[in-house]
């Protein structure tokens, strides 16, 4: 089956509401409309307004109100039109869903899901290109995903949805129709906590995830005759899979993190951290990141592509350390 | 009412007297950390609205609602061993106070972010609409409270699907040392329920008759489908905001007027005019209600304590792999 | 009204109209990035609360609300600088459309959440009141951002302190697909005033002399020291929510009623009943209005677009040290 | 002159606001009760309503506000009553304020402070016990401080008011009254931006801010026949005073952050990160890091101690490194 991104979304959100009846889908203009980005296309329709619902204009209430789903046994998929105004929901995220399990002994999961079109490249400004995914890396009690690929986006989409804790799963809005992919028709998961090994390589490795996992792939294949790439798409990030990591450090001894997020502070800072510490012994080089730099993302092109890493960028960060 | 249902009522009130009471002797002796907030002179209101509901109903209590847990059927035993910070307590000593609610009893545990609870209650009544389950969520918020967005966008959802919860507005006039007049531009917090299409009430809340009356009338629509309700109790609470508080920015006059309006006593003049012997029901209960206090109290002292690695516990539903990170 | 003012209302309902069709025009020619939010059809709103405000006087306009941005002065270029996302822009490029202001002409840019002006424009209104300053703030929002706790923050405070600030309420019964059964339960978003211990009023926001009649009153209100107005204008938008937005969801039908209702068109009628040479002033404001987009245009085609690294300014206003970083 | 830490704050905001009639205090029981930590006691009855303002409870307005507050050329202080509670507000920061300048492409500034008790080891439990100031810490607009001393509470708390962006500014609750300390009598302001050199040292460089201090100086201290160890309490935390976090590394080559917060995804791991690759070079053992364990902080004390930093877990770390 050749699907986009969003495509795969769509049969994963699809598939569990077919599969479990637990399984509801709130947001702001999900079912009449089918998303802003149709991702939800054909549900309301499918499912009905009781399993589909149209929601106020009220980030916090619709996490709130899954969270009081959750407690009820229901499973609820949780739509921010845009990721960027998770922030208008943040505390019922961070506080009232995060802890929700933990503050009460034990006693109840909180299986929701919370998605969104995350990330830039689409001109969409300084509140259509948000990479917001290190605040929640830093709550426990959250899972966070962050697929690259469809069968990735499937897979992990039904990974979340069957979990029961609290995932943030990052769609990246620049890859919605830009990738297009076979992937089974049968039933697949993909688990959380697992990241992938993209490409093999024994000179320097890459840990990557969201839609830079494509330009590294690239320069991973163009550089081929420069440098033996090592490329690993991290797919979670809370929980990292440390394993995969430290594997591939320990084998390449060179560390390149690639995000699209921010730089400071980002999830790069994190793996930084802990592949300096506990791969101390087996570095040839310093441990190097790539992140967006300290701005927002702005609007006019030329001043985007200036902030956010791009396949030059990419391509000049790999030379660097491998020339180590 | 039966005279049994008229000496159960007296019964609850003078068992969450009894059981703030206690807490606030003992966190005065220095036997409690963190903070006590204590809901004496608003027992009404949780026996009212709590009493009769069923038990897979749900209550959202706020955090001076340690009285909606008694009734609504928490151990008092693990209510204290919590309040301890104790192992038994619902939240295993995560937290304290109200913050680990008894889920088994439908009674759920706040944060500390005043109203957050509301939207979370909202979604709870719209799982029992889309089911047709005749239940209903109750969630209690103080007047304080009532300014945050999320008091609005759960009262503005609750509108547009009718859904079967009541809004319960404890209204003690102060937020912390904040009065009513710094808090909002209008006399009554239920005024706002026209603007989301459904029915506002105020009631004395220290008139246990009067808020009986009103939670039925609310709890039987919600349960008809017949929408949502948002009840306005005037009350006051005895003590500071905390027991750390001294609460000098009320006047003792003012302290004095709203003790002359005790639920308890207020419930004792009407079973004096029900004839009742009064003294004989007061001995017994307080009797009880001692009884059941310091065996609460016992019980927390005897509940372990937990041990330090026990904080790595009860995070995730599906354990991640911790050796892997 | 003299016949000077009266043509000039009818100029900027028409430079608005044309500015939008322009865009609109441009929008599907591609020559324009990111989302495009035509305000077409509403333009009455903005003509009639901004024309007879003071320079200093604010607003707060929505993404809907480019025509706020001309009437209160913001220069024609820039603003279509500003949508072209070039150098010249009140944002510099940093952002387009309407997130960035003409702080000198009194404009405030919002960020894309929506109702996350309104806490502004109270905050502003606060100092206009502590300072005794008679200016006023105009705080514009959709009927779908109604629903955002933000919207009940704002307003609880400004009844609170009797703040000069008017919420103006564009009800265009659809927040992108959303139609207002789904977003309250209500009629009016209006009705939401009296909770705040306001007024609040619903007018024709087709009908230019009814939104001026409403917000001269509501501005004077403001002005004198009498508190907040709440004034909701039914509206319609012609488009869909953004450009891209095919508009399913609604009928022809409903549609072609509301251009039925166009506010140009009643204007033209009320030319014509005070006899004037309506063809004339069609003819001679259509070619005014037609140069002066023309000139904005090539003034934002002219204008420079950033280069990189401009995206690393305006960050702080006290620089921070990046060598040391 | 004698003053505790909580009481260099008030004293910082009294003179500020004497000095400057655009300064105001804006924030939930901040007047008539003068502060949930009496940190405001008497500025009602000095400056009255119209500046010292008892608001709703409402963060995202009090937030906001502030900014409106702001473009017309006020500088307001907003208290949380918490700082927990700073995530009600945490659209109005990261999107309203972080981006008024850089939106309005430099056209105003945003002159406000966010303020509130941080910090855990009182016993607050989930709610009251937070250092979240790792999300902030990602957003480009924002400065951010912790003050550890009595002396740099009122001198960073009189710039974060000059300072012409917004600030967030952390108080230590734990140290409130713990701390006192001689202060000069006369107007002093601590610059933002600038890290102390609280001790120096050969052996090893400690990296820390706010509570975790006394504890560093203390091991520092006791451990002084042992390791001799150079503590740098970094005081801002945005901008990070790179400068000085190099010098000391160049110097010891050897780096422990410590922290409060939570470890993963907290500052330490941008320190951390950005040490391992400048520094790499100079490095004798691998950067270490000691935050709060991966949990929410628990109100009993064994479980709270378990997940925050103690003094017994910064000597075994230091002891761990210095051995290295
Ligand atoms: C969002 C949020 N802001 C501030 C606080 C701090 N706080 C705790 S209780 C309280 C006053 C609450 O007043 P009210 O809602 O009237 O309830 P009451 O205590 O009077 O029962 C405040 C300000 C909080 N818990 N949550
Ligand atoms: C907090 C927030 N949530 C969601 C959105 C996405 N969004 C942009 S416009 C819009 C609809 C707005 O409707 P309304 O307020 O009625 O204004 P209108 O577009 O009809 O003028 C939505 C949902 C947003 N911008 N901000
Ligand atoms: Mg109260
Ligand atoms: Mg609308």
């Amino acid at each position: 089956m050749l699907v986009t991104y969003i495509e795969a979304i769509r049969q994963a959100m699809d598939e569990e509401m077919d599969r479990d009846k637990n399984v509801v889908l709130l947001g702001e203009d999900v079912g009449l409309l089918g998303g802003a980005f149709k991702v939800s296309a054909g549900l309301l329709d499918k499912y009905g307004p009781d399993r589909v619902v149209d929601m106020p204009i009220s980030e916090s209430l619709i996490i709130g109100s899954g969270v009081g789903l959750a407690v009820q046994g229901m499973r609820p998929i949780l739509e921010m039109q845009f990721i960027d105004f998770i922030s208008c929901g943040f505390d019922q995220i961070v506080n009232s869903a995060a802890t929700l399990r933990y503050r009460h002994g034990g006693q109840t999961a909180c299986p929701i899901v919370i998605r969104g079109p995350s990330g830039g490249g689409v001109h969409g400004g300084l509140y259509h290109s948000q990479n917001p995914e290190a605040w929640f890396f830093h709550v426990p009690g959250l899972k966070i995903v962050a697929p690259s690929t469809a069968y990735d986006a499937k897979g992990l989409m039904k990974a979340a949805v069957r979990d029961d804790d609290p995932v943030i799963y990052f769609e990246n809005k620049f890859l919605y129709r830009r990738i297009k992919e076979e992937i089974p028709p049968e039933e697949f998961v993909v688990p959380i906590g697992k990241a992938a090994l993209r490409k093999e390589g024994g000179d320097l490795s890459v840990i990557t995830y969201g839609s830079p996992v494509h330009a590294v792939m690239k320069a991973a294949r163009d550089m081929a005759k420069e440098v033996d790439i090592e490329v690993i798409d991290l797919r979670t990030l809370l929980p990292l899979d440390m394993n995969a990591i430290r594997a591939s450090v320990r084998k390449t001894g060179k560390a390149l993190i690639v995000h699209e997020a921010r730089q400071t502070g980002g999830i790069g800072a994190e793996i930084a951290a802990r592949i300096a510490q506990e791969c101390f012994e087996d570095l040839d080089g310093p441990v190097m990141r790539l992140g967006a730099r300290e701005a927002h993302t702005p609007f006019a092109p030329a001043m985007e592509d200036y902030v956010l890493p791009n396949q030059e960028k990419i391509i000049e960060a790999i030379r660097t350390l491998a020339a180590y | 009412m039966t005279e049994q249902k008229d000496r159960e009522l007296y019964y609850w009130l003078r068992l969450i007297r009894e059981f703030e009471d206690r807490i606030s002797a003992m966190d005065k002796q220095g036997k409690l950390m963190g903070g006590v907030y204590s809901g004496k002179g608003q027992e009404a209101v949780t026996v009212g609205f709590c009493h009769d509901l069923r038990w897979d109903d749900w209550i959202f209590p706020l955090h001076r609602d340690l009285g909606a847990f008694l009734v609504k059927g928490a151990d008092p035993r693990r209510l204290m061993a919590q309040i301890f910070g104790k192992r038994d307590g619902f939240a295993k000593g995560k937290d304290s106070y109200l913050h680990g609610g008894d889920l088994g009893n439908g009674i759920f545990g706040a944060t500390s972010m005043l109203a957050a609870t509301l939207p979370v209650a909202a979604g709870m009544a719209f799982k029992f609409k889309i089911r047709k389950e005749d239940r209903v969520a109750i969630a209690f918020f103080g007047e304080g409270a009532s300014s945050r967005g999320d008091v609005h966008e759960a009262m503005n959802f609750a509108g547009v699907h009718k859904l079967p919860v009541v809004f319960v507005c404890e209204n003690n006039f102060y937020a912390y040392s904040t009065p009513n007049e710094l808090q909002f531009g209008v006399d009554n917090v239920a005024d706002r329920a026209a603007g989301y299409g459904f029915k506002g009430e105020v009631v004395n809340g220290n008139d246990l008759h009067a808020v009986m009356a009103t939670a039925r009338k609310a709890i039987d629509r919600a349960r008809k489908g017949e929408g949502p309700t948002l009840v306005e109790c005037k009350t006051y609470r005895y003590h500071g905001h905390s027991e750390h508080d001294r609460a000098d920015y009320r006047t003792e006059e003012e302290v004095i007027t709203w003790e002359s309006r005790d639920p308890m006593i207020l419930w004792e003049v009407y079973l004096e005019k029900k004839k009742y012997d009064v003294e004989a029901i007061r001995n017994e209960t307080a009797e009880r209600v001692r009884k059941a206090v310091d065996d609460a109290v016992a019980f927390a002292e005897g509940s372990p304590a937990p041990e330090g690695p026990e904080a790595m516990e009860d995070l995730y539903a599906m354990p991640i792999d911790t050796e892997a990170r």
